[in-house]
């Protein structure tokens, strides 16, 4: 049992954008709706993922959305791979209709596939990769973004100098891919850069201690790609009164705030975003799944990037806000329109 | 008879975690709309034996009046390990299997090694052999993937049917004793043979008394003639074993090896936890991996719980799931709390020293 | 009988042993022969545990050769020794609390079946032990923890003759046991001796000594003495040898009674669980009230009630006539009540082992000599030197740890940081169990002075001796109540005796419940 | 003590500070070679690299100093990372005049917790604290979920972190105060004999008279408020106070502890040990960082280090029989 695996075209491709050509579609049996959906979370205590959640619960509580559902559950199982696929198999076993994922890890998800197929449970996973081909996923492209950046570099620094790199957390997809896909970018033929990596686990606390370090130890810098923490890595260059240099970072609202006012002092910046707004998508994409429509196994979200020319205040990062958050969170070709402020903002207790 | 009371006051420590846990299951299945099912079973018992195990691991330590922090990277080294090892033929994957064991034995031996000649503190032992069992993990998997043999993820995460089901015992139909036992969850039988074929023997072993008499009274058991190197090297080496059954069963389930050394953590301390909930005292002397098991029955319970409760319900403060955190922490705190009741009972001030 | 007759069983040959700076032993010969029962005698201090230590394995020595049954031995560990047949029952006792008295008894060597420990055997083999030693009312199951500690005592004796030993040695293993067990004890070794067995029996009462040991060898600070057969000197001569001096009598004169004086302390209807039942009487300034009666028969929990340390007490304790609420230790000590408990077990409720003897005679004053915040360190350094002098504690440094001290000068230093408070009610559970006499002299002499100086002291002893030479008043109890009062003449051995005797029936039932962790 | 013999001067004088000295020695010259053979110069000796050490290590060694006294107890607080960010990221939220008087009241509380449940209900520290650890988490994800509190550490925060007097930064001043202050409290004071006289024997000071839950509770608050206020200063340290912000402060700090000599099963330690000892830590991380040793490489540097340093001088010994 399970999906059948189609052809395109897929549906609403605008916002569903299969990941390349080969893609392929899954089309499950059309079921009357309302739905009863989980959304299944890892760690919890970081901004990116509480305002995913928000995100989600926001998006749940639109009117056009609310009335496909039934129920929508959210749970939140810590580091525990074991306990993230018991959550997921258990949701399954309650007879929802679809799961959202936001993995711990790519790996591991064959069985509760198999299970879910089984059942006709549609299974959605977001953020993080999932390596499997049999589940759909809703993902940005990390390697592109690590390209991106290294153009971005590239196009700023020209093609030879001295770059930083802080990295993320060791041994996740999202750090890893990233990070190669950079590496591609500055070491093609022609580049001729020397790059010092240093470990800032997308913490702006671990990400500062790593730069100031990296700054001690090998002085001047032309030009930086950070994955996250990003204003942690300003505030070091800052602190060790060295020249601001072009510099490629997350989405953090802080960081686009220092590119605003920093700009003049030589922070050149591009923010690149990995949207706690994908998970809306997701949800989207289970619920056009449960009516039948096919939709793509690997869907490409669109990378979110802005850089210091064109961000604009309000819409893009918002000066007067000193709450943390991600600052990218609208995906209007799907038409989910929400500004980050508007979800954080929201008190913590309405679930639906 | 009197007997009877004595053996009750003894284990009173393991019967408050059952008795817990049955409270936490009850409420739990009763409220899960396909009730209690042999699936609900099997993924409960899924979910709960790598950290059943590792739990199993840390009891040992512990009984000596130590406590084990590497037992999470341990576990985390062998799961990468096996997501090199466990695929391929048959021999190969048992051959794979058997070096993850090995291997999670040595880990305890090291342990054991430092702690009796270096004569250290295992807190701190552990605390370092832990980062360099992480170092290794994360050099065997710098990022997650590998594979683990499909047949044997589906077999030891199913009822006991899909074992003959998937290698094809009886193609003419199981004998008719099968019926009776194929719906019993595969992680239970597992976890039964380990009880009965490495927990019971070693309980009831000179050796494994050894150890709970040092963890009693180190001095009074160097003084009684038991041998205590022998005691502690044996414990920490079965603690190793026990998170390498753990990192084993977790590769297994999860089909691939993660190094990441965050899970480690969260299973260390979740180990600790189960242990304590289960009624080992973490003095050392008195308790066993039976009341462990229970504890970890609580933990997982008490996470459970959160998927079931609907959000219009008297409860359903408990479905916020910006809430959630917070109350899997008070209940956590609750549950390791219990054990204050019976210092409000005691009369004699002085007996809450120790 | 003298000691030449038969061949050593054990010979020891110019062995020496130092601790650090301290030498415990300097160049000791000693041997025992078998079939005997050899006391071994000394001064706190005076190295006898080492020297059992060493013969066990627990300590190797410096220099010298051990000879057992011919053999030259070398032991590494206690196992070693165990292994020949050398048996110790040590001072520290080395029993198991959170184990079975049963397991505790087959320790090592359990029975077992199938290559495992068989529970059923163990147990039965634990109940003919026990019963040897007339404990049938300990329960096999029960954990030690739960035990006090006579009977952890009695377990221990039970367990050591358990290994069947050719030698077997009993470090002060009776200091804690009451009149009943001792005399059980006293069976048994005597049979042992008949079995040809060779005995070292350390122990600081000499009513005892005298009672049991055929043979006597006398340490002093470290070094052999002389041996002798018991009866072929005075105890006053043996006492001499053993602290070099003489000792005219034990025992302080009792001033005559005077009018009785509105009681210090006063406890009326004192009940605690089922345990305590009650309980009144008073104590007036001046006065030393014994409590007597088997071990285990509400003693304890009388002084634990009064300083405050156990809980929902029932009962009025009145202070100089004023009300006492003491709800805590800090409570009991506070200047208004002014008490002080020297506890039972010195070493896991009087000190802090590991730290140094300075540090724990001044914890119970710091709070006093703080100007402030601040510790006045030279005000303390003086009180701290007063103290060891008045008390004539025998240490190397103030700096040094308490731990390295023998047990009599141990209990010196616990009693010390209590005399700094200047209290004026003293409860004392045992204070001189595995004390030397010349120690117990000065304590005793130190006990009837405070009396003299207005305290008020209660002392519990299971050493009826001390509670006829030194009490005004012995009340004896039995199952948590006050069964006898005896006063003046009527303090004898026959009539502590005669009572302790009459309750020993009911006495085997008693021992069991816990008394502390 | 007044007078110490002398011989026990000498023993204490203080192997973990020997060691860890020559460690943290050899540290600096491993990394000064890598730095001459990469990039030729010997940055790792200026002043400014070594105080920007000094200040990096100022919020761990506040956070050690806490741990200490509870450690010097016989017991542990898993709870100080997110006493650090709940804190800090309270103190932002409130803002103003208040934000750090209300950070510490924060830290106060947390610690009086963690008091009654260890001295009180009798729970022990290492699993109590890890609850109260995991609430507090889930705090702080209300928190921000709920509110979206601001982030910004308030201008004291900044000014307390990021400038400096004479050249010194401030962190390092604090940390030097606290430092002195935690020294004096443990060797003059009575509450400094009472913990490590709790450490070695708890029955024995309660039956002294003295309230060891009272000293058991003001450990831990103390613990706690060190916690707070370096995490209040690593929020202006990272002009940022977010969550998890504490967790890579846990595990150090009790390696600091221990290596610097202390116990780990209570009754003695000499906060000078404990302040080698992150001193140690936080240059072996910055060395690994520069020489950018990969993560793996890391952690078993890290782990064998340890081990190293106690085998060296930290052995137990024999019990005492
Ligand atoms: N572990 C130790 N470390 C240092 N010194 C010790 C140690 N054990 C004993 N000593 C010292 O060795 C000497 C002999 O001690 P030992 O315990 O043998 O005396 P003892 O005769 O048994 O005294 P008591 O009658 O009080 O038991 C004493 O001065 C004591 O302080
Ligand atoms: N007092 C004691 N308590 C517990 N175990 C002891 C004691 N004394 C010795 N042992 C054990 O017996 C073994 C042999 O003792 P020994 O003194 O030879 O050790 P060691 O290897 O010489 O120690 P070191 O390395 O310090 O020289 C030791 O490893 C120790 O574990
Ligand atoms: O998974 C998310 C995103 O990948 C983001 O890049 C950082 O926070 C993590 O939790
Ligand atoms: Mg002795
Ligand atoms: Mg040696």
């Amino acid at each position: 049992k399970g999906p059948e695996v189609v052809s395109g075209p897929g549906y609403e491709e605008a916002c569903f954008k299969p990941w390349n050509a080969e893609t392929k579609f899954f089309k499950w049996p059309a079921k009357p709706g309302p739905y009863k959906i989980a959304l299944v979370n890892g760690f919890v205590a970081n901004v990116w993922r509480i305002q995913m959640i928000q995100t989600a619960k926001a998006y749940a509580a639109l009117p056009e959305v609310a009335k496909e559902l039934k129920e929508f559950k959210v749970v939140s199982v810590g580091t525990d791979m074991a306990a993230q696929l018991g959550a997921v198999e258990d949701f399954i076993n309650q007879g929802f209709d679809a799961v959202l994922i936001d993995p711990n890890t790519p790996t591991g998800w064959d069985r509760v596939i198999r299970l879910a197929n089984q059942k006709g449970t549609v299974l959605v996973g977001f953020d993080n990769g999932i390596e499997s081909k049999d589940i759909p996923a809703v993902a940005q492209d990390q390697i592109d973004l690590g390209k991106i950046s290294g153009e971005w570099i590239v196009k700023n620094v020209g093609n030879k100098g001295k770059l930083l790199e802080v990295r993320g957390v060791a041994g996740t997809s999202v750090d890893n891919e990233r990070h190669q896909g950079f590496r591609q970018v500055v070491e093609a033929p022609g580049n001729s850069f020397e790059v010092v990596e240093v470990v800032g686990n997308w913490a702006p606390g671990d990400s500062q201690k790593a730069t100031a370090d990296a700054i001690a130890a090998h002085g001047k810098f032309d030009g930086i790609f950070t994955q996250g923490g990003s204003n942690g890595t300003v505030q070091a260059f800052l602190d060790a009164g060295q020249p601001l240099v072009p510099m490629a970072g997350e989405g953090e609202n802080l960081f686009r705030v220092q590119m605003a006012e920093l700009q003049d002092k030589g922070l050149k910046g591009l923010s690149y975003g990995q949207s706690p707004a994908q998970v809306a998508i997701a949800m989207k994409a289970a619920i056009a799944a449960l009516q039948g429509h096919p939709i793509p196994q690997l869907t490409s979200v669109p990378n979110p990037v802005v850089d210091y020319t064109t961000q604009k205040a309000g819409e893009d990062y918002f000066p007067e806000l000193k709450g943390d958050f991600f600052a990218a969170n609208a995906f209007p070709p799907c038409d989910i329109k929400f500004t980050a402020p508007q979800i954080m903002s929201q008190s913590g207790d309405n679930t639906k | 008879m009197k007997d009877l009371k004595l053996r009750i006051t003894q284990n009173i420590g393991p019967i408050l975690a059952l008795i817990l846990f049955l409270i936490l299951y009850v409420f739990y299945s009763s409220l899960h709309p396909r009730g209690f099912t042999s699936d609900l079973f099997v993924q409960n018992s899924n979910e709960a034996l790598t950290l059943i195990l590792l739990g199993m691991a840390q009891t040992l330590p512990v009984l000596l009046g130590g406590i084990d922090l590497s037992v999470g990277p341990l576990m985390t080294l062998v799961n990468s390990l096996a997501s090199h090892l466990v695929s391929g033929s048959a021999v190969e994957i048992v051959a794979g299997m058997i070096a993850c064991l090995v291997v999670g034995a040595l880990g305890g031996l090291l342990n054991g090694l430092i702690v009796v000649y270096g004569r250290l503190q295992p807190i701190v032992v552990t605390l370092a052999t832990g980062a360099v069992f992480s170092g290794i993990a994360l050099f065997l998997r710098p990022t997650p993937g590998g594979t683990v043999d499909p047949d044997l993820n589906w077999v030891a995460t199913n009822a006991l049917a899909e074992l003959p089901a998937t290698y094809g015992w009886w193609p003419n139909g199981s004998p008719a004793w099968f019926q009776f036992i194929q719906g019993i969850p595969m992680p239970i039988i597992i976890l039964v043979v380990i009880v009965l074929v490495v927990w019971i023997p070693f309980r009831r072993s000179e050796t494994g008394r050894a150890c709970y008499a040092v963890g009693s009274n180190e001095g009074a058991a160097y003084m009684s003639g038991v041998k205590i190197e022998r005691a502690k090297l044996a414990a920490y080496t079965l603690g190793g074993l026990f998170a390498g059954l753990a990192g084993l069963y977790f590769a297994i389930q999860t089909g691939s090896g993660n190094a990441d050394p965050i899970q480690a953590g969260t299973y260390t301390l979740n180990s600790i936890a189960a242990v304590v909930i289960g009624g080992t005292s973490l003095f050392g002397g008195a308790g066993g991996v039976i009341g462990t098991i229970f504890g970890v029955a609580v933990l997982r319970s008490i996470t459970f719980c959160f998927r079931v409760v609907d959000s219009d319900s008297a409860i359903g403060f408990l479905a916020n799931p910006l809430l959630q955190p917070m109350f899997e922490g008070l209940i956590l705190l609750l549950a390791v709390s219990i054990g204050a009741a019976g210092i409000f009972r005691m009369k004699n001030r002085l007996s809450i020293f120790r | 009988m003298t000691i030449a007759t038969t061949a050593p069983r054990l010979k020891l040959s110019g062995i020496s042993k130092a601790y650090g700076g301290v030498r415990a032993l300097t160049d000791v010969e000693f041997s025992a022969a078998p079939g005997s029962i050899h006391a071994v005698l000394g001064e706190n201090g005076a190295g006898k545990s080492t020297l059992i230590k060493i013969i066990s394995g627990v300590v190797v020595p410096d220099q010298g050769t051990i000879t057992f049954e011919g053999q030259n031995v070398r032991f590494a560990t206690p196992k070693d020794a165990n292994n020949v047949g050398i048996v110790s029952v040590f001072q520290e006792l080395s029993v198991l609390p959170d184990l079975s008295v049963a397991d505790n008894i087959s320790i090592v060597g359990p029975p077992k079946r199938m290559g495992l420990i068989d529970q059923r055997a163990q147990r039965r083999r634990a109940e003919e032990l026990l019963a040897r030693v007339g404990c049938e009312d300990i329960n096999p199951l029960e954990r030690v923890r739960n035990l006090p500690l006579s009977r952890r005592q009695m377990v221990e004796i039970a367990k050591a003759l358990g290994r069947d030993p050719k030698l077997l040695i009993l470090d002060e293993a009776t200091s804690a046991l009451t009149a009943s067990d001792v005399e059980r004890v006293y069976e048994i070794l005597h049979k042992l001796r008949r079995d040809g067995l060779t005995l070292l029996y350390i122990s600081h009462r000499m009513h005892e000594i005298q009672e049991l040991a055929d043979t006597i060898s006398v340490f002093r600070n470290g070094r052999y003495v002389s041996s002798f057969a018991t009866g072929d000197k005075t105890e006053d001569e043996v006492v001499q040898m053993m602290i070099g001096r003489e000792v005219t009598s034990v025992y302080p004169p009792k001033p005559v009674r005077t009018a009785p004086v509105k009681p210090a302390l006063e406890v009326k209807n004192l009940s605690w669980t089922d345990r305590l039942k009650n309980i009144s009487f008073g104590v007036g300034p001046g006065e030393i009230v014994g409590l007597g009666g088997l071990d285990g028969q509400g003693q304890r929990e009388l002084l634990l009630a009064l300083f405050g340390v156990l809980k929902s007490v029932e009962g009025q304790v009145t202070v100089n006539g004023r009300n006492a609420k003491v709800s805590s230790p800090r409570a009991a000590t506070r200047s208004s009540v002014g008490m002080a408990l020297i506890p039972e077990d010195r070493k896991t409720e009087g000190l802090m082992l590991p730290m140094s003897i300075g540090d724990n005679i001044s914890l119970t004053i710091l709070g006093r000599i703080a100007k402030g915040f601040v510790i006045d360190r030279s005000e303390e350094a003086k009180r701290i030197a007063e103290m060891i002098q008045k008390m004539q504690i025998k240490i190397g440094a103030v700096g040094d740890a308490v731990g390295t001290l023998s047990g009599g000068n141990q209990q010196k230093v616990v009693i010390a940081k209590w005399l700094l408070t200047g209290a004026k009610i003293l409860l004392l559970n045992d204070p001189t169990r595995g004390i030397d006499v010349g120690t117990k002299q000065e304590i005793y002499r130190l006990l009837r002075n405070l009396a003299d100086a207005g305290t008020a002291i209660v002392l519990y002893s299971t050493d009826y001796d001390e509670l006829i030479g030194c009490c005004d008043r012995v009340l004896m109890l039995y199952d948590g109540s006050i069964v006898r009062t005896l006063e003046g003449d009527a303090i004898s051995e026959t009539n502590i005796l005669a009572s302790s005797f009459n309750l020993s029936v009911g006495a085997k039932t008693s021992g069991r419940e816990p008394v502390s962790a | 003590m007044a007078n110490t013999s002398l011989s026990a001067v000498v023993r204490s004088i203080d192997k973990p500070l020997l060691f860890a000295g020559a460690f943290i020695i050899a540290i600096l010259v491993v990394g000064s070679v890598y730095t001459m053979v990469t990039a030729g110069t010997l940055t790792l000796l200026s002043p400014t690299y070594l105080l920007l050490q000094l200040k990096v290590a100022s919020f761990l060694g506040i956070v050690a100093c806490g741990m200490m006294l509870v450690v010097l107890l016989g017991h542990i607080d898993l709870s100080v990372p997110w006493t650090m960010a709940a804190s800090a990221m309270i103190a932002a939220a409130v803002g103003g005049p208040w934000a750090m008087p209300i950070g510490l009241g924060v830290g106060l509380l947390i610690g009086i917790v963690n008091g009654i449940g260890v001295a009180y209900l009798r729970v022990p520290s290492m699993i109590f604290t890890l609850g109260v650890n995991v609430v507090l988490r889930g705090l702080m994800v209300m928190l921000t979920g709920g509110f979206s509190p601001s982030s910004q550490p308030t201008d004291l925060m900044l000014f307390l972190s990021k400038n400096d007097v004479l050249g010194v930064p401030n962190p390092v001043i604090i940390w030097a105060l606290v430092c002195f202050a935690v020294a004096f409290m443990l060797k003059r004071t009575p509450l400094g004999r009472y913990i490590y006289a709790i450490g070695n024997r708890e029955s024995a000071v309660y039956l002294s008279g003295i309230n060891t839950r009272l000293v058991l509770v003001a450990s831990f608050a103390l613990c706690s408020m060190l916690a707070a206020l370096a995490g209040m200063l690593l929020a202006g340290y990272s002009s940022k106070a977010f969550q998890a912000m504490g967790d890579p402060y846990l595990l150090p700090a009790i390696a600091a502890v221990v290596i610097g000599g202390t116990n780990i099963l209570g009754g003695s330690g000499k906060l000078s040990g404990t302040v080698v000892g992150t001193i140690l830590i936080v240059l072996l991380q910055s060395v690994l960082s520069v020489m950018q040793m990969p993560e793996a490489g890391r952690q078993i540097i890290y782990g064998v280090v340890i081990i190293a340093m106690l085998l060296a001088y930290g052995r137990g010994g024999r019990l005492r029989l």
